[in-house]
């Protein structure tokens, strides 16, 4: 993802505001790295350049 | 099955570039319509291949963004474009993961009524839109077209089957003003002569004849206030 | 010449009839993307016959109002139906003779570019509709439509000439939201051969699929705030 | 004209209500008669079942 996704994103469940943690990153974009809700602390993950912001339980529910 | 496993199957088996060229019979004159401006910010929701983003780059917009909740879909998407004002997210349609007032226009094609609550569906889209922003909602299953009701058996989501009255009933509801509502028909799909009937599909010459040129596409336009 | 003068004449001679026969081939489609409801009060700007009403009326909408700059269109437009709920009155574009938020939908074909001042038009059209109401604003003669720019010769009353995105920008200077703007291509009107060219209106048969098929009818739909 | 139209129709000039004079009729309708404006007292002529809104200066043009 570009860091410009960062103007629009937000946290799905109170739509709150991210924080960005990059993990790995090339010249374009972010490749892995983590997206944290500056007000309820729930984690995203970002793999391969694309955001997961589905809502936890979806996410660890597929995920299972 | 959830909405994750049953789209990342169909996004590993090829099903997404199916669709894109199926859909984009309509699709194209639906994103014909749009009002877009030079610079403008567009969400694509249950974005599939992302073709929809691609067509409206070539208009001039200046970010597309496709959500999608099937991660194999957006991994695809992501794989057949590399243009730098494109990109996609994993989210679902009843918690957006985007800012109020962050966008200027909404497409969405053949994935609103796999929303599990369509109409918090559209509470989000009324959200994220912009005041004067248009979400242009395209479904091929919907009351009126009765063949597609079928389609429903083949699948493990449960789908939202409104007429085009509760679309635009829904619409308000949320607060969005309704704007238009129109059957995009399919022209291009060949249709068999009556001789070719009944087929795996259709019965008669006349339900496929009613599927595609009839109804096609359902188009309702919302604006946000 | 004033509008009523160059009008009237053409009423007198028939020529409302002729319009209403080859400005259906299009106006069918845009009035059928009008998301008009069961008892709604709907406007026709420069109504000629009033066939927009006639079939708007088959719709459910409750109300039709057709207004005219020249006495003889409303006339017979008046003799051209005896429903109860469709009425015609004559008045000016640029100084509507409507109340404030009066109207659920404006429908224009072929009419709007007439207006001396259509900022002011647009300025009217935002002040009678109601809140969600939209103006569906029809024309042939437009920036890409070259082949009809040739119109303007043959009237003595000073016709608008705008593009698509004069259009948009026109719309939303007066208030209104855009929520679609297209051009509905005319499919109905024959197109002879080749051979046939160069015909009294179309020097190529390529002009003429032009005019028809590429651009036909601009639609800009806008939405009242 | 309907008498139902009454309820929409307004001045063209200052958009102020208008009073409706009735010259002739039939059960259905408003045949012939005049609309004054309540504010600016500029009449609108009715003829033949159809109000004439016209601002004056155009109306008056036009039928010279
Ligand atoms: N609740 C939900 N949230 C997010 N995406 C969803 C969803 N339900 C379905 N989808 C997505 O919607 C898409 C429907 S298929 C249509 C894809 C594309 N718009 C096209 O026209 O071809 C799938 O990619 C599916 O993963
Ligand atoms: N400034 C103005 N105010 C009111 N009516 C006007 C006008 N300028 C033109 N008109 C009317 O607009 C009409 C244009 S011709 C189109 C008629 C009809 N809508 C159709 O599609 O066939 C004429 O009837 C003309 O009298």
């Amino acid at each position: 993802m570009k860091e410009s996704l960062m103007d629009v994103v937000c946290c799905p469940l109170d739509k709150a505001d991210l924080d960005l943690d990059v993990a790995d990153r090339d010249e374009e974009e972010i490749l892995d790295g983590t997206l944290t809700c500056t007000e309820c602390g729930e984690t995203y993950p970002i793999e391969d350049g694309i955001p997961n912001l589905l809502p936890p339980d979806m996410r660890d529910e597929a995920a299972a | 099955m959830s909405v994750r496993e049953e789209f990342d199957d169909w996004a590993t088996s090829g099903k997404d570039r199916g669709m894109e060229d199926r859909h984009w019979h309509t699709a194209k004159h639906v994103l014909a319509r749009m009002p877009v401006e030079d610079g403008d910010a567009v969400l694509d929701l249950g974005t599939g291949s992302g073709y929809a983003l691609r067509a409206l780059r070539e208009r001039g917009i200046g970010r597309g963004y496709g959500l999608d909740g099937a991660p194999e879909m957006t991994r695809n998407a992501r794989s057949y474009t590399d243009d730098d004002a494109i990109g996609f997210l994993v989210g679902d349609f009843d918690d957006l993961p985007l800012a109020d007032d962050s966008l200027d226009h909404i497409f969405s094609m053949e994935a609103f009524y796999y929303a599990a609550d369509p109409h918090t569906t559209l509470q989000e889209v009324r959200r994220v839109l912009k005041s004067g922003g248009t979400f242009y909602c395209a479904v091929n299953f919907f009351e009126e077209s009765e063949s597609t009701h079928a389609w429903q058996e083949n699948i493990s989501i449960e789908m939202t089957l409104w007429s085009r009255a509760q679309y635009r009933e829904a619409f308000r509801e949320a607060g969005l003003y309704v704007a238009e509502q129109d059957a995009v028909p399919d022209r291009v799909i060949e249709i068999p002569d009556a001789t070719a009937f009944p087929t795996e599909g259709y019965e008669t010459r006349e339900a496929m004849v009613d599927r595609y040129r009839t109804w096609g596409t359902l188009l309702t336009v919302g604006v946000a206030p």
